[in-house]
């Protein structure tokens, strides 16, 4: 074990504070809900609704349309109002199902319905856990069955329940973990099962300290879990980072943790793994940090998928009048949002609302080789000398200096004293880059 | 004196003989066609050909790789001039394309879904929920086209849309690689009947946000000859292989149909009126 | 064959006109290099040397150190009696290289001018020992009293060059240096001994 | 007419320093006065016109092969002859540039113009063209001397311009004064060329603190890539 | 009915929300805030400076930062671009000459130092941040060149506010001479010497001489993490370990490292002049081999160059190495790279 901590990284200020103490409420059903189809990293899955069809709660309304894929359930009974492009909170435009809730909330057949679990064998576990249309709900929206299901000669033998939660003002898997702590080992217990792993850790960064006890209460009766504090610095819950802290193992560049035998899901996904496998209830609901000070009364709150953000943003209070930045999910690698319209989406982790005031914008000065986002950048990469190729269009120096190995985690333009947009530069490249690799293949 | 001259002359003797013969055995046969064919090429090296550069397009000419008039650049003065060298016959007369920027919704006519803080770029901005048009198809304004342009033929108009100067346009393409939104199309120099409109959203949506996009109302496909202007997915596409007469241009409601060289200038003196009205 | 062949006359024809015409150049031009070349030294001889109708240049003697080297000196005369010498030091410590220097001497040993040939020192900082104003330091000096020839910031009487003493004293030692040599072979020199018999070094 | 342009175009369009940036080593290490740039620049336009004529005159009998060694034994034996010439009749002159006359052999604008032009053009044309050229160079060279001598020494050909109270920037007539003076001019020479064609109704080029145009120059200085 | 309206209304107001790349949030340190710490790090040495050698040193200082200021101001207005004079690097660089210059250094020497600093070094290039050598040091290089005599010959000993200023030389001067003149140094350290050394009771550069004051500066600037240690460490560490050995091979000619580190302008040079971000490396491993090749330079032009001093021009030759050397030392990515699978 090498300690907490990996290279780099920063230390924002978390305001954590707004929401920590707030416990999670359930959102009321709202007027229509936007059930977006892609909401999944890997192929969009095909939807199988149209415009008047009646659904039922938890009936799927899109299929998985490939093995990187994962099915989309109706989070609620009602008709489907029309089926059309509505803003993604995480891209462009996307297509989506309107449903008009009926007020019954009345589920599908064979759905909701405790099962016996210890007669379960993998497969069947994993198939419960497609079936629900799990995905990484840490915000990477990878599908979990993917994850479960390593590579012939890969064998996984630690499993990270990632709690560490290190964007600022985020506070929904904190409240996941202190209200459901028994759950969420429960369902990592059936991610371990799955792939026979023996050890578990729940990694919590140390500003949590009342999750940290919660969950070593919890694990006390767990044979090979335990609880790891750690330090308290961003991007502390990137995976590669995680796993190095955790581990002292480097997953290699290009590589996944799989290539060093774990697996890491963020406590959210075990949450809803435990859902789908015990209650055979598919993934139609999540907990969202709503914050900032651009709300008046920042909450955390259990939202069906498909709420739009301005149902979930009237609920806290409305908006003030002086907020330009809602983002969907946390201020270092959310996606700033133009419209209210946009939807809760399984990867949803909190909607964060800046005033003016507190907008900072990039205004690309000239790199003046300080070196502070060299030393912040967990993936040792260069974002100086990037960001210069990159200006230049110098592509192929880039993809040389490894732009493709960056997770976008925003340390680096966090400190930028030039305040130049590096992030949104390596995008760029690694966009390029694909187009250089897609002409030449 | 002597000594001068014959110690030179032994020494380039000596020097002469081993070159000589250097010559001849690492002789290398160049088709000196290439040659020929590379001086007459323009030399902007701009690629628009698709390859490395005129040397290269010279070099697949005389293979026979490349057609007498691959050059997109060069004019028909210079394709004749390689088939001279080729010794073949040029087929038909050749027309110019140039590059047309198929928007005209600028920021006094279209809207914006947000303020967009970035990278000054197209390709960057594109990025972002593909920019900050209400439009997904329009023109970004931030100038990547007229970066690329090794030809120095398009500027970026204060009111946010790439224009083209069709007398310095070479037609190499470069821009219409670069455009994110891919409305930069080449045509004939000699069509002047253009739709400035890439949209395909529908009639309703397009009203919403820009003054002068295409609606897909089909009264210029109904106007113009057979099969010279089709409806694809809402949007008026003209096929530049018939002649239209300018006249369809005034049955458009929008005004998205422009007559070409009458367009740029109007374009002009708008620009003009607007600098001059900033200036007071 | 006959293309190397070809190749190898063309060349040669070319590099023997050539050279032709640079033989005819060269012996047009020998006689004026020459004249310019003696100007150049009879200038900085004539500068050092009291008033002389003799050509000092043609008018050389020798002279074999102990170590082997030989020093010239262009002997000036009047009216066929030696008036003075001219002779070339070079201070190998100067700033940026060496510095040579024309040193002219009565017969007594006195310096009557002082000429700086060629130097590389700083422009406007070690260059300045070319001027007038420092070289004219040294005329009307003798070796007499050794004491005295260093520059005033190492206790001599000569005034340094500010912001170069290294090249002031690099100039102060090589002439102090000429004149002692000069001091030594002075009869030799000026004609009262004979030549050969001071010359210890063989 | 096109005598007229194959000389003038050596004077500004296709000026071998400012323009085509060929001959550095001369420019920069004779130029510490006026009347060495104009001198070693007299002496390269004469061998630029004779060695012009002389390779133009006798073109189509030369080989391809073998061009290169004719034409340098060519242009080494009329810098011989102007060596030999200055040496005896501008002994001065001849001092001071030294070393650098017999270097004329390996300017690169010599040999560029024999390639370039007079192996391809007719006697008369290359005269001009020589002519042109080595007048161009004179011209820069004299210039770059005239502010370097100015700046480093507060006179010009010798003429004290600056009075004695002047305290000369020796910075000027060492190295590196080459080097930024000669920056310098190529740089206002671009920004006159950029003002000309905006004059002249091209299009106003959008100028942005960052584009490809511009990158070439960032990107070796930054990485000196091997490349 | 009212909802359309309402949502009409907001139609027309036109886009509502900022939207950018991630992150969204900054820590608010900008150029001008990193660009005051050092001046304020630099303002201890360069009071107590005004204090020994009074009034003329004010004056260069005063001079120097307003004609930088003026330089950069005028240049980018001249080059039509924007005006950056707000940043505050134009106060840093002419401080910085002022601390490089004699305290008798006449106004039009100050200006023109300024003019080569903020013209030709830095906004021919692009401005700040394209600069490749640091615009201080080429400034006081250009003078010590140009103008040999007012920059070398007239250094005084510190007087309190300049009164009765006797000329002298600085030690490292003092240390060539007797080496030149006599073949050997006659520099031996004593106590009081040291003393004398460090409170700055020495002749010098006006910003060089309170070496306590520059160390106190310099630490203050890593505790701010304005600067990392490693540039000036290896450094002065550098000189330290070379001077010691040639002291040892041969004292008389060579000064112990006790004398070369506290002379001169080594802690200057070391803390804020070969820190400069932009000339310097970007990574530690890269400052390290910065610093030992400035401090290699530096120890060489010393002992064996014609120049008492090198600090300067060993700075500015290791700028010219720095994007080398930055190429050199580029971080590895974390994770060792996947070995591709042959075939």
């Amino acid at each position: 074990m090498s300690g907490r901590h990996f290279f780099g990284g920063v230390h924002p200020e978390y305001h954590k504070e707004m929401t920590a103490g707030k416990a999670i409420e359930a959102m009321p059903m709202p007027e229509k809900l936007v059930v977006h189809f892609a909401q999944n990293i890997g192929s969009m899955p095909t939807p199988l609704v149209k415009r008047g069809d009646q659904v039922k709660k938890g009936q799927v309304i899109a299929e998985a349309s490939g093995f990187v894929s994962v099915p989309v359930h109706a989070p609620t009974s009602g008709k489907v109002e029309a089926v059309d492009m509505f803003p993604n909170p995480v891209g462009a435009e996307t297509l989506a199902a309107v449903i008009a809730p009926d007020g019954e909330d009345a589920w599908a057949e064979g759905l909701n319905v405790e099962q016996d679990t210890d007669s379960m064998n993998g497969d069947q576990i994993k198939g419960l856990i497609r079936d629900a249309g799990l995905v990484g709900m840490g915000g990477a929206t990878f599908p979990t069955h993917v994850k479960l299901s390593p590579p012939e000669g890969k064998s996984i033998d630690t499993l990270i329940l990632n709690g560490a939660e290190c964007e600022p003002y985020l506070t929904a898997d904190h409240r996941l973990m202190l209200e459901h702590p028994a759950e969420i080992l429960e369902g990592a217990s059936f991610f371990a099962r799955v792939l026979d792993v023996k050890r578990v850790i729940v990694a919590i960064e140390k500003n949590k300290p009342d999750a940290i006890e919660k969950m070593k209460k919890a694990v006390e009766v767990k044979e090979g879990y335990s609880v790891e504090a750690l330090d308290v610095v961003y991007p502390q819950g990137a995976e590669k980072q995680l796993i190095f802290a955790l581990t002292g193992r480097r997953v290699p560049a290009g590589g996944l943790p799989m290539d060093v035998n774990v697996l890491v899901q963020n406590v959210g996904t075990a949450f809803a793994a435990y859902e789908a496998v015990r209650f055979k209830r598919p993934l139609l609901e999540r907990v969202v940090t709503v914050t900032g000070n651009g709300v008046a009364e920042p909450k955390n709150i259990r939202a069906r998928i498909g709420t739009r953000f301005e149902d979930m943003i009237d609920r806290c209070g409305g908006l003030a009048e002086d907020t330009v930045k809602v983002i969907s999910g946390g201020p270092m690698m959310g996606v700033a949002q133009y419209s209210l319209d946009a939807a809760v989406t399984k990867g949803t982790s909190g909607i964060v609302t800046l005033r003016k005031d507190e907008v900072v914008q990039f205004v690309s000065d000239p790199c003046i080789r300080c070196g502070r986002c060299v030393e912040a950048c967990p993936m040792r990469l260069n974002p100086s000398a990037l960001s210069i190729f990159i200006e230049m269009c110098h592509f192929e120096d880039a993809a040389e200096y490894h732009v493709t190995d960056c997770i976008e985690c925003g340390s680096c333009a966090y400190v930028c004293p030039s305040q130049r947009p590096l992030v949104h530069h390596f995008r760029r490249a690694k966009a390029e880059i694909r187009k250089m690799s897609r002409k030449a293949g | 004196m002597s000594t001068a001259v014959i110690v030179l002359a032994v020494l380039a003797f000596v020097l002469g003989l081993g070159l000589a013969v250097a010559a001849r055995i690492f002789a290398v046969n160049v088709d000196p066609r290439i040659e020929k064919i590379t001086e007459i090429l323009p030399g902007a090296n701009c690629g628009g050909c698709g390859y490395a550069g005129c040397s290269d397009l010279a070099k697949a000419i005389v293979e026979g790789k490349a057609g007498v008039d691959a050059c997109p650049v060069g004019s028909a003065e210079v394709a004749e001039k390689i088939a001279k060298i080729m010794g073949v016959e040029l087929s038909g007369d050749k027309v110019r394309k140039v590059a047309i920027v198929l928007c005209s919704g600028d920021d006094q006519v279209a809207s914006k879904k947000f303020y967009y803080n970035g990278i000054e770029d197209c390709a960057s901005a594109a990025l972002i929920f593909g920019g900050d048009k209400s439009c997904k198809y329009g023109c970004l304004g931030l100038g990547t086209c007229a970066d690329v342009c090794p030809f120095d033929a398009i500027d970026m108009l204060p009111s946010g849309l790439a224009r083209v100067d069709p007398e310095r346009c070479t037609g190499c393409g470069k821009c219409v690689d670069a455009c994110p939104k891919g409305i930069i199309k080449l045509v004939p120099i000699d069509r002047k009947v253009h739709v400035l409109c890439s949209s395909h959203d529908k009639g309703g949506k397009v009203r919403k946000i820009c003054k002068v996009g295409c609606i897909g109302c089909q009264k210029c496909a109904k106007e113009a000859p057979e099969g010279a202007i089709t409806m694809e997915e809402n949007l008026a596409v003209v096929n530049y292989d018939i002649e239209i007469p300018e006249s369809v241009a005034g049955v458009c409601p929008t005004h998205t149909i422009v007559i070409r060289g009458e367009h740029l200038e109007e374009v002009e003196a708008s620009e003009e009126a607007k600098a001059a009205g900033g200036a007071v | 064959m006959k293309e190397i062949l070809r190749l190898t006359l063309i060349l040669t024809a070319i590099a023997a006109i050539s050279a032709g015409v640079l033989a005819f150049v060269s012996s047009k031009t020998e006689n004026p290099i020459k004249q310019a070349l003696r100007a150049e030294k009879m200038v900085a001889v004539s500068n050092v040397l009291p008033s002389f109708d003799n050509e000092p240049d043609k008018d050389t003697l020798s002279v074999v150190t102990e170590d082997g080297e030989r020093e010239l000196f262009y002997i000036g005369k009047k009216n066929g009696k030696v008036v003075g010498a001219a002779f070339e030091v070079i201070a190998p410590d100067g700033y940026s290289g060496p510095i040579d220097i024309m040193v002219g001497v009565d017969t007594a040993g006195v310096v009557t001018g002082v000429e700086i040939l060629k130097y590389l020192e700083t422009p406007g900082l070690g260059a300045k020992v070319a001027t007038k104003e420092f070289r004219g330091q040294f005329k009307g000096k003798s070796i007499k009293n050794p004491d005295d020839w260093h520059v005033m910031k190492d206790g001599g009487i000569f005034r340094q060059i500010t912001g170069a003493t290294i090249s002031s004293r690099a100039v102060t030692k090589a002439i102090a240096r000429g004149l002692e040599f000069f001091d030594k072979h002075r009869a030799v020199v000026i004609g009262e001994g004979k030549i050969g018999s001071s010359g210890k070094g063989g | 007419m096109g005598a007229w342009k194959e000389f003038s175009k050596g004077l500004w369009s296709e000026n071998p320093i400012f323009r085509i940036v060929l001959g550095m080593c001369p420019t920069l290490a004779v130029t510490t006065s006026a009347s060495n740039g104009i001198g070693m620049g007299l002496a390269t336009t004469f061998v630029l016109v004779a060695s012009n004529v002389v390779i133009s005159a006798v073109r189509h009998l030369i080989p391809k092969k073998i061009r290169i060694p004719a034409f340098i034994v060519t242009i080494a034996t009329f810098v011989t002859i102007v060596d030999l010439a200055m040496n005896g009749y501008f002994h001065a002159l001849h001092k001071s540039l030294g070393l650098f006359i017999p270097l004329i052999v390996v300017n690169c604008i010599i040999l560029g113009r024999a390639e370039a032009f007079a192996s391809k053009n007719s006697v008369v044309l290359s005269f001009f063209d020589g002519l042109g050229m080595g007048l161009g160079f004179t011209l820069s060279l004299g210039i770059l001397g005239s502010i370097r001598e100015l700046f480093g020494n507060g006179s010009i050909f010798g003429v004290v311009i600056f009075g004695k109270s002047y305290l000369p920037l020796l910075l000027m007539i060492l190295p590196p004064g080459a080097f930024i003076v000669l920056g310098i001019l190529l740089g206002l020479m671009n920004q006159f060329e950029l003002k000309m064609a905006a004059r002249q109704g091209r299009l106003p080029i959008i100028k942005r603190e960052h584009n490809c145009a511009t990158c070439v120059l960032h990107k070796n200085w930054f990485v000196s890539s091997g490349d | 009915m009212v909802e359309e309206e309402k949502r009409k209304k907001k139609e027309d107001v036109g886009p509502r929300f900022l939207v950018s790349s991630s992150p969204h949030v900054h820590d608010r340190v900008r150029i001008n805030k990193i660009m005051m710490l050092v001046v304020i790090a630099l303002a201890p040495a360069a009071l107590l400076s005004i204090y020994l050698f009074g009034l003329p040193a004010f004056k260069v200082i005063v001079i120097s930062i307003a004609s930088a200021v003026f330089f950069e101001w005028a240049s980018r207005r001249l080059m039509k671009r924007s005006n950056t004079i707000g940043d505050y690097s134009a106060v840093v660089t002419g401080l910085l000459l002022a601390l490089n210059l004699p305290s008798t250094a006449p106004w039009w020497l100050v200006v023109v130092g300024n003019l080569f600093a903020i013209v030709i070094a830095k906004q021919i290039y692009g401005g700040l941040g394209y600069n490749p050598f640091n615009p201080a040091l080429v400034g006081r290089v250009v003078l010590l060149i140009s103008f040999p005599v007012q920059m070398t010959a007239h250094w005084v000993m510190p007087s309190r506010w300049g009164t009765n200023a006797v000329t002298t030389a600085t030690p490292l001067g003092k240390a060539k001479e007797s080496l030149l003149s006599l073949g050997h140094i006659d520099v031996h350290l004593t106590r009081t010497d040291v003393v004398n050394l460090l409170i700055g009771n020495r002749a010098g550069c006006i910003g060089e001489v309170s070496v306590v004051l520059l160390l106190a500066g310099g630490l203050f600037l890593i505790y701010k993490r304005v600067i990392s240690w490693h540039i000036p460490v290896a450094f002065i560490g550098t000189v330290w370990v070379m001077t010691d050995i040639f002291h040892m091979i041969d004292p008389t000619r060579y000064a112990d490292p006790s004398f070369h580190v506290i002379t001169g302008g080594l802690f200057l040079g070391a803390f804020f002049m070969a820190t400069d971000y932009v000339t310097s490396p970007i990574t530690h491993k890269g400052m390290i081999i910065f610093g030992v090749g400035c401090g290699v330079l530096t120890v060489i032009i010393r002992l064996f160059g014609a120049y008492p001093e090198g600090v300067s021009f060993a700075i500015l030759l290791m700028n010219a190495l720095t994007p080398l050397i930055d190429r050199a030392t580029n971080p590895v990515v974390f994770g060792s790279r996947k070995k591709k699978a042959a075939g």
